[in-house]
């Protein structure tokens, strides 16, 4: 019954349609979107978002299809061709590096990240632009603050993409085993991070840290980046000169201070008798070389983060001095906390050995686990744990014997675990955070942290093709989605609403202003409206004259 | 040919049709599955709500985690869909996977058989050697290559279930033309005139038949069964609701940890109701047609 | 007599009703002689061997009658002490009769240490004596029986009866799955022991010629009873009983120049629903009605026992028996 | 009279499977199952075929009927090469020459019922479907099943072995022949309706005037159906002759024992020894020279160098033997 | 000597086609390994030089003929993520997934072959009536799904066993042999085990049930009653030792299968074999470990099926002993 009278409904509407196109002329409906997403076994929320937005966008008059795709088939089709699209979930996640902006600011929607970077989508903004590469030369945190917010607002005005939500990731340890308050939260981040494997103390027998992984660590390579989790393990086995603190900010570590002399010139002193976990100390030399190494071709993921550096220079026996070829704000992040030292005797035979051979330091079948970090490697199995022992030489030497993590890939078999003490520290949770609450209130030493995550999930739009191309449309079909609806169904509120590409944890940096998104139908309906979108027979239709050149495919 | 087939098929069907009743089995696992059949059928009837539809309660929250009522008889997931609707749809698509793989499987496996088991020689060896590589293929793990890197729909399950489970049927058939080639009857009808493939189709085949049945059968558990295996570990389709997929979903969001059992219990019981079935017809067949059949 | 066998009957249990293979059959085999006990498939003949092994089929069950051996009657329990120690057996098919995994000589070995009280080296010795005595050679004792012709297989199984020196041999068609040959050859042994070894036997078979070859008494059944029963002789050259006639007339026989054949019209009764009276009246063309009805008429003379009841007129009937036409009377005939 | 059937030279080989080495060596062991055969079978004869089992003579049967290829030799149908039958050819044929089988327990599909079993050949035959109920109504009246309405709705599960020889018989009969095989037809059968059987075996072959082969290892029962008789061993013939004159003087060393084992169900037969020794040996690897020197009495050294050739002997008889037997 | 040479050419033959079939299906697979990196750091030389790493900018059938030639010398190439060798990787869980396999295996056919033989003694009984049908349920049911369960009641809830995994955290041992002999590793093995063993035991169950059954009817059995063997000797010695053959090799066989199948059960139970590390290979699309993690179950797959065949040469006489006389 219900159907029949859609159909008359359709009839009616479609006679209606067939008048005024009459009248106004020639107008084309808009067409089929698919809407990519990740299966729901891979990511629920996002799916489930996925889900709820196309339900939204249909109020609009949008047909929308939800496709989920295998990782491999997404990134084929997102990320390598890049034209072939409409709109897909996406998300940026996490990590410490990402506390200093720059590297959303600018390789989210620089232009010359369109063809092959981050800026997948095709935004392509001049002001944005001049925007982006001014930040990254204002060394006054002030000026580059306002310029930050500057391109909060450009966004939040053209919504090249919808963003959803900030994840909040709750993470746990067991506080019969741990003393609460030597646990830190690191902003963005959450608790687990190298200072509460550094400060945490334990209180009884256990004296280990046990931590659960749901992924494999795939290498323990200070010149190779694997996978997230490897980059936990890297954090603690090597020392950098700087390290970003718990509120997000570079502060020295290797380094005991860092100053900049003029606007390309960086001093550094490095801090006295430091030791290799082979008992050699550690001398500007090995930092020099550290720098060195990722400079030819043996380290290419390294490469990128000491392309800036002109020359490094030696003064005395502990300070350096560091020349780069450009301005640029985000060295300490993007370099002094981010390459690993390693010692120079160790590494300059394996280097050499590579030397004219096709093979990288990525490839080494043995990777010296020599570095001068808080711990220290002891056993790796790849598929069940890693280990790792407490390295008392160090100035910041740990308080617990050993660090282990284990590879638990189901969240089920996590509680598991933690239940029964087979670990004692929730490093990370794939499952329903509703279950942890439930879970720490029936064991009550279970404690749970949460933290807004830097990171932010989205619906990336096409702008490289219409219908996208079009700002009105964009901030229709954004605006229709319900944030509070995303972080209460769909992340079951696990989550704060996003409009921004700087995360409200980033307190410094993030612009209020745009958090005041007024979303609804209505608002989005006009939107349309204003800019000539017509509805008819519940279908959307083209403002006059623009013409779809693409099928869906 | 028409006219022969006419006569032989209601001797076979008769047989085939008798058969429950003489093998209570055989008549469970019929039984079950012209229950799931029927369910199957009026799945749009008994559960008119669209198993992946996003439930919201009266209030306008998700209507997540909801224990079992009257509205949802299985409660809801956590993402707010009603599992009983799912439950109920799953049965199509476990249906279809079954039927379809079946269908394959003892087709091949019975044109296969009869032609390597009738004819013998070069085209015999040729066949049972491509036999003897698909089953040295690791079953489970090739349908998960095949599927984790073709993608993972229904009828690449069903490829690969097909490809795999094909040569057990003509194996046994084959063995099983092997012994109605010798017996005296075959012998007889080329004395009388009667050409091979009238021999194979008219006095070979009707006694196949239910082996290729049994097949069927088995292969229909089989597909369900690697579907949800297959769905479990997250290669599935996941735009069709199945039980594997129900499972997985239920897994992955706790339903273990939550004490949703309405939500992974009925699932598992589903699959092990209709693969169990295939076993039952299949034992029954065995018993009633070829006692000596069992084991190599 | 060594061994009496009285009013035997045996039930078999089907879905579809009790069969009686065996109803009432009466025997004796006397000490030292060789009884053919003849009949066609489906007589109950190899039903009564195996009871007298306790052997049946799991359906299978004895309803009724004595076995006596010796003089002593036995019964399932008592059976099992007897057997292979006294009653050996040897079947028809050796093949299946023998544990395809282990070899010959293991068998034959494992009856001598497990039943009778010889120890390993003795047993092997003993062995290599039986193949010896049954014409095989001991180094064949290693072998597996598929490896064995059909010949040896049963010289093979012949050894393995006479294993425990028993007095009383069973074989149940010994020689009707194997050529002329060396269905003779086996024949020729078979005599030979027997009188080497002094030992009784009874010998199951459909074959009329073999038991003229090597029998001295002959029993013949016919549905589940014995019909007649005698010295070798004196049956085969004046069969009493219709059926036996029958019998004689249609074998073709390679040395006597009569070569009209004549069948029996008909075939043997359903054992599900035996017909009242004699179950031969069917298909018998000198049937009266008094055959159709009432208990068995059984009389003896000269040791020569038939079940006839026009038994007195006997030598009439064999006479118009040898007559073709005589047969073509028979209401069956039509339907053989 | 001509003869209907030839025989030259008839090899054939069974392939056995090859060890690892043979196949390196090129080598192809395979089991002789005939070792060149050759006689003619006259028109209107009825000729028997006899040996032990092995000897190939239901292979030879097999053969006659294009039921299986020889190895080498031909043999032809009146004058027609059987190995270069095919199509129109070949089913004229199957139309002319037809099998009683051993077993009429499996001879019958089970699924079929007894009237479709006895159209298959008339079906095969593309005869009109019209003619079909005439002449299988014919045919059952010729075996004496002349009730036939009682069985051609019926399986042949339900009718007893007779019966089912019978039906048999005029299924092979129903396309009115020329030329018929028969495999040992009663030795599966009960003793009491052997003999009608053959009673009416002989009494068809008369009435038709077929042309027969009867293959039968029991030499009292071939003497019944047959004129002549060849006897076999391992794959050759070793004698050839009046099936009377086979029974009461057999020249064959071979035949004289086969004659020597047959009891009679006579009790006071004399019982004469018999005059050989051992197996049959494996037909793989037969002896050289004579097939039956190793067992033969009378062996003597040109019996391991030279396979004696069939030869004509007294009496009608052919004889493979290098003695001149009386 | 010939069977056994017959076997194992066809098993190698078999192997070499998995393997080739393998190669191609691997290579025509859509998407490069490229596309497993996101990294925007990646320019174009570097990806060449990353193409050239994994000799993927050869010919196809170059890459084929080097990749068998490799395969010969235990060589599968590195995998794209962890950068090490396939087959120090492979070789690291194997192990574990060898014990999980046999020992659920083992106890398995232990279990079926006694209580197949007890249910065939028992036939006709109610006993037979309920097992039978439990049994093929017990086939029919997913095992991931009696994991799940069995992990929820009895670890979870009732804490007597592991959530998951090989071993406790950070224990230590001086050799595989003593970790595999640990109290703490069987603890561990011993869920994963129990589900599996409850999945297997129904082959050899019902096998050895209907073999028994079959056996029993032998002429052969019936002789040994009429010589006078206790029942005893007859079950054990003639019955059991006739219907074990089939059993026997099912059990190697067995082994090949289960190795495949194993996947779900290292899934659920976290357990670090070789089968989960296919999975986690084929959804990060790491080819190299996925084809290394295949081909290592097809090779096991194939060494058993070979073995099975091995084992009823020399088990049955009837194959080992060729026709003679």
């Amino acid at each position: 019954m219900k159907k029949l009278a859609i159909a008359v409904a359709a009839g009616l509407a479609a006679l209606g349609l067939a008048t005024t196109t009459l009248a106004q002329g020639p107008t084309e409906k808009v067409r089929k979107l698919n809407l990519y997403s990740w299966p729901q076994a891979a990511l629920p929320q996002s799916y489930q978002a996925a889900q709820l937005i196309a339900q939204q966008w249909r109020q609009l008059g949008l047909d929308v299809e939800v496709k989920p795709l295998q990782r491999q088939a997404q990134t084929q089709l997102i990320w390598f061709s890049r034209d072939k699209w409409d709109t897909t979930m996406w998300r940026m996640v996490g990590r410490p590096e990402r506390s200093d902006p720059d590297e959303f600011l600018y390789s989210l929607y620089h232009s010359s990240y369109a063809e092959k970077g981050y800026n997948f989508i095709g935004y392509l903004n001049k002001e944005y632009d001049a925007l982006a590469e001014k930040q990254r030369t204002q060394l006054d945190r002030e000026e580059r603050r306002k310029t930050a917010f500057a391109m909060q607002e450009i966004i939040n005005r053209d919504q090249p993409q919808a963003f959803l939500v900030h994840p909040k990731y709750a993470l746990a340890f067991n506080k019969a085993v741990f003393k609460e308050d030597t646990v830190v939260n690191q902003s963005g981040i959450g608790i687990r991070n190298i200072w509460t494997f550094m400060n945490i103390q334990p209180l009884g027998a256990q004296k280990d840290l046990i931590i659960n992984s749901n992924e494999t660590i795939n290498a323990t390579n200070p010149l190779y980046i694997g996978g997230a989790v490897d980059s936990w393990i890297t954090d603690l086995i090597w020392d950098r000169l700087m390290r970003i603190g718990p509120d997000g900010m570079p502060q020295p570590w290797a380094a005991e201070k860092v100053d900049w002399i003029d606007d390309k010139t960086i001093e550094i002193k490095l801090r006295a008798g430091m030791k290799w976990h082979d008992g050699q100390p550690v001398t500007i030399d090995d930092v020099i070389f550290s720098f060195e190494a990722p400079a030819g071709d043996k380290a290419p993921m390294y490469k990128p983060f000491v392309t800036d550096i002109a020359a490094m220079e030696k003064i005395g026996e502990l300070g350096l001095r560091f020349r780069l070829k450009n301005v640029n704000t985000t060295f300490l992040t993007a370099s002094l906390a981010k390459i690993n030292l390693i010692p120079k005797h160790i590494w300059e035979p394996v280097l050499k050995d590579l030397a004219g051979k096709p093979e990288t330091a990525e490839q080494l079948k043995s990777v010296p686990h020599v570095g001068s970090g808080p711990f220290k490697m002891v056993r790796w199995k790849p598929t069940e744990e890693i280990l790792l022992d407490r390295f008392g030489d160090h100035f910041q030497a740990p308080k617990v014997e050993r660090w282990i993590m284990r590879i638990v890939p189901n969240a089920e078999a996590t509680l598991g675990m933690l239940k029964r003490g087979e670990i004692n520290f929730l490093g990370m949770f794939g499952g329903d955070a509703e279950v942890l609450v439930k879970f720490s209130k029936e064991n009550p030493d279970i404690a749970i942290k949460s933290e807004v995550d830097i990171g932010f999930e989205y619906v990336a739009f096409n702008n490289r093709r219409a219908p996208f191309n079009d700002v009105a449309f964009r901030r229709a079909l954004s605006l229709v989605i319900d944030r509070r609806l995303m972080v209460s169904a769909a992340w079951q509120d696990y989550a704060i609403p996003a409009n921004s590409h700087v995360s409200p944890v980033l307190s410094f940096w993030h612009d209020p202003k745009v958090d005041q998104l007024k979303t609804g139908v209505a608002e989005a309906r006009k939107i349309l409206q204003d800019a000539g979108y017509r509805l008819s027979g519940g279908k959307l239709y083209y403002p006059v004259g623009k013409r779809e050149t693409l099928t869906t495919e | 040919m028409a006219g022969v087939a006419e006569t032989a098929t209601p001797t076979v069907l008769q047989r085939i049709a008798s058969m429950p009743l003489r093998d209570p089995f055989a008549f469970v696992g019929l039984s079950i599955y012209v229950i799931f059949a029927l369910i199957a059928l009026l799945a749009d009837v008994l559960a008119p709500m669209p198993p992946l539809e996003i439930l919201f309660t009266s209030t306008g929250k998700l209507a997540a985690n909801l224990p079992p009522s009257l509205d949802y008889p299985f409660g809801t997931t956590n993402l707010g869909r009603d599992i009983y609707a799912q439950l109920i749809h799953g049965t199509r698509s476990a249906l279809a996977v079954g039927l379809s793989a079946a269908i394959v499987v003892s087709s091949v496996g019975t044109v296969v058989g009869l032609v390597a088991g009738y004819f013998g020689g070069r085209i015999d060896s040729l066949l049972m050697r491509i036999a003897d590589m698909a089953l040295s293929l690791p079953f489970l793990p090739f349908v998960i290559v095949l599927t984790g890197f073709l993608g993972a729909s229904t009828s690449n399950i069903v490829l690969a279930v097909a490809l795999l489970l094909w040569p057990n049927s003509a194996r046994v058939i084959r063995s099983q033309v092997l012994t109605v080639r010798e017996r005296t009857y075959v012998e007889a009808a080329r004395v009388t005139g009667a050409s091979s493939w009238r021999i194979l189709f008219v006095h070979v085949a009707p006694n196949i038949l239910p082996l290729s049945f049994v097949y069927a059968a088995i292969a229909i558990g089989w597909a369900i069964i690697t579907e949800a295996s297959v769905s479990f570990l997250g290669f599935g389709d996941s735009e069709s609701v199945s039980w594997g997929y129900m499972l997985q979903d239920a897994f992955s969001s706790q339903a273990l940890s939550r004490g949703q059992y309405a939500w992974f219990v009925p699932p598992g019981i589903c699959i092990i109701l209709i693969v169990v079935a295939g076993f039952f017809i299949s034992r029954g067949y065995e018993e009633v047609f070829m006692p000596r059949l069992r084991g190599r | 007599m060594i061994l009496e066998v009285d009013k035997l009957q045996i039930d078999y249990q089907a879905k579809d009703g009790v069969t009686r293979a065996v109803d009432g059959a009466s025997f004796v085999v006397p000490e030292g002689r060789i009884v053919g006990l003849v009949g066609e498939s489906g007589c109950g003949k190899t039903t009564a061997v195996r009871a007298i092994m306790g052997v049946l089929a799991e359906n299978g069950r004895r309803a009724g009658g004595r076995i006596v051996f010796k003089g002593q009657e036995v019964d399932a329990a008592t059976t099992k002490r007897l057997l292979w120690r006294d009653i050996a057996y040897v079947p028809q098919s050796a093949m299946s009769s023998l544990d395809p995994v282990y070899t010959v000589g293991a068998q034959i070995v494992e009856v001598l240490t497990k039943r009778g009280n010889a120890n390993r080296r003795d047993a092997r010795k003993r062995a290599a004596e039986l193949f010896d005595l049954v014409g095989l050679n001991e180094r064949r004792l290693a072998d597996y029986p598929h490896q064995f012709s059909g010949g040896m297989r049963q010289r093979a199984a012949i050894a393995m009866a006479l294993a425990l020196s028993p007095s009383l041999l069973l074989a149940d068609e010994p020689v009707t799955a194997l050529d002329v040959i060396v269905q003779r050859q086996i024949l020729d042994m078979l005599r030979d022991l027997q009188e080497r070894l002094h030992l009784s036997m009874v010998l199951v078979t459909h074959d009329i010629s073999v038991v003229a070859y090597l029998c001295d008494e002959v029993v013949v059944m016919y549905a589940g009873q014995v019909i007649e029963s005698g010295p070798v002789r004196e049956v085969l050259a004046r069969p009493r009983h219709p059926y036996t006639m029958g019998l004689r007339n249609a074998f073709p026989d390679l040395m006597t120049d009569a070569m009209e054949l004549v069948p029996i019209g008909g075939s043997p009764p359903d054992l599900r629903d035996a017909p009242p009276g004699c179950r031969f009246a069917p298909r018998c063309p000198f049937v009266l009605e008094t055959c159709t009805t009432g208990a068995d008429g059984h009389s003896l003379a000269n040791g020569h026992m038939s079940a006839c009841r026009r038994d007195g007129e006997a030598d009439l009937l064999r006479k118009e028996a040898l007559d073709p036409v005589t047969w073509q009377r028979s209401s069956s005939f039509a339907a053989s | 009279m001509a003869a209907l059937v030839e025989l030259r030279g008839v090899v054939k080989h069974f392939p056995v499977a090859r060890s690892l080495g043979e196949i390196v060596r090129g080598k192809r062991p395979a089991v002789r199952a005939l070792d060149g055969v050759s006689f003619d079978v006259g028109s209107g004869d009825a000729v028997a075929i006899v040996g032990e089992s092995g000897c190939g003579k239901t292979t030879l049967g097999r053969l006659m009927l294009k039921l299986a290829e020889p190895t080498g030799g031909s043999i032809a149908f009146d004058g027609v090469a059987l190995g270069g039958l095919s199509g129109d050819g070949l089913r004229d044929f199957r139309r002319q020459a037809q099998l009683v089988f051993q077993n009429p327990f499996d001879a019958l599909n089970p699924r079929f019922t007894i009237y479709r079993a006895v159209a298959e050949p008339l079906v095969n035959a593309r005869i009109d479907k019209a003619e079909h109920k005439d002449r299988i109504e014919k045919a059952f009246r010729r075996v004496h099943l002349a009730d036939f309405d009682r069985y051609f709705d019926k399986y042949p599960h339900q009718l007893s072995g007779g019966q089912l020889q019978r039906v048999v018989l005029a299924r092979a009969l129903v396309l009115a022949p020329r030329f018929l095989v028969a495999d040992e037809p009663v030795s599966m059968l009960d003793v009491s309706v052997r003999a009608g059987i053959l009673t009416l075996m002989r009494e068809i072959r008369e009435a038709m005037g077929l042309t027969a082969v009867y293959i039968s290892h029991d030499l009292a029962l071939v003497r019944y159906l047959c004129d002549r008789t060849l006897v076999m061993y391992l794959g050759r013939i070793v004698e050839d002759g009046p099936t009377e004159a086979i029974v009461r003087r057999p020249r064959h060393p071979y035949t004289r024992a086969l004659v020597a084992a047959v009891p009679v169900p006579d009790a006071d037969q004399s019982r004469i020894a018999l005059p050989i020794k051992g197996n049959i040996p494996d037909s793989s690897e037969p002896p050289s020279g004579c097939h039956f020197r190793d067992r033969c009495p009378l062996a003597f050294a040109r019996c391991a160098e030279e396979a004696p050739a069939l030869r004509e002997a007294a009496g009608g008889h052919r004889v493979a033997c290098h003695l001149e037997l009386a | 000597m010939r069977l056994v040479v017959e076997r194992f050419t066809h098993n190698a033959l078999a192997l070499l086609a998995v393997t080739t079939i393998l190669f191609f299906m691997f290579r025509l697979m859509p998407g490069t390994p490229l596309a497993a990196f996101i990294n925007e750091n990646l320019n174009a030389d570097q990806q060449q030089q990353m193409l050239e790493q994994f000799g993927l900018d050869r010919p196809m059938w170059q890459q084929y003929f080097i990749y068998l030639a490799n395969l010969l010398q235990g060589e599968m190439g590195l995998s794209f993520f962890q950068r090490r060798p396939v087959t120090t990787i492979l070789l690291e869980v194997l192990p574990n997934s060898v014990i999980l396999t046999l020992s659920s295996l083992v106890i398995a056919y232990v279990f079926g072959v006694l209580a197949g033989a007890w249910l065939a003694w028992k036939r006709g009984s109610w006993i037979e009536r309920v097992a039978v049908p439990a049994v093929l349920a017990t086939r029919a049911a997913p095992e991931f799904w009696i994991g799940m369960v069995l992990l929820s009641l009895l670890s979870f809830n009732a804490g007597w066993f592991p959530s998951g995994g090989a071993s406790s955290p950070g224990l230590a041992y001086t050799s595989n042999w003593q970790r595999m002999l640990s109290w703490d590793y069987i603890h561990h093995l011993a869920l994963p085990v129990l589900t599996l063993a409850l999945y297997l035991q129904g082959l050899p169950l019902l096998l050895m049930r209907s073999n028994m059954l079959e056996v029993m009817h032998e002429e052969f059995v019936t002789m040994a009653r009429m010589k006078g063997f206790s029942e005893w000797r007859i079950v054990i010695h003639h019955a059991a030792r006739n219907a074990l053959l089939p059993v026997v090799t099912a059990f190697a066989l067995g082994v090949g299968l289960s190795m495949g199948g194993n996947v779900v059960i290292e899934t659920v139970f976290s357990w670090p074999g070789i089968g989960r590390l296919l999975v986690q290979a084929v959804s990060v699309h790491d080819y190299p470990l996925a084809q290394g993690a295949f081909l290592m179950i097809a090779m096991v797959l194939a060494l058993m099926n070979f073995v099975a065949d091995l084992l009823y040469i020399v088990l049955d006489p009837r194959v080992s002993h060729g026709r003679r006389g």
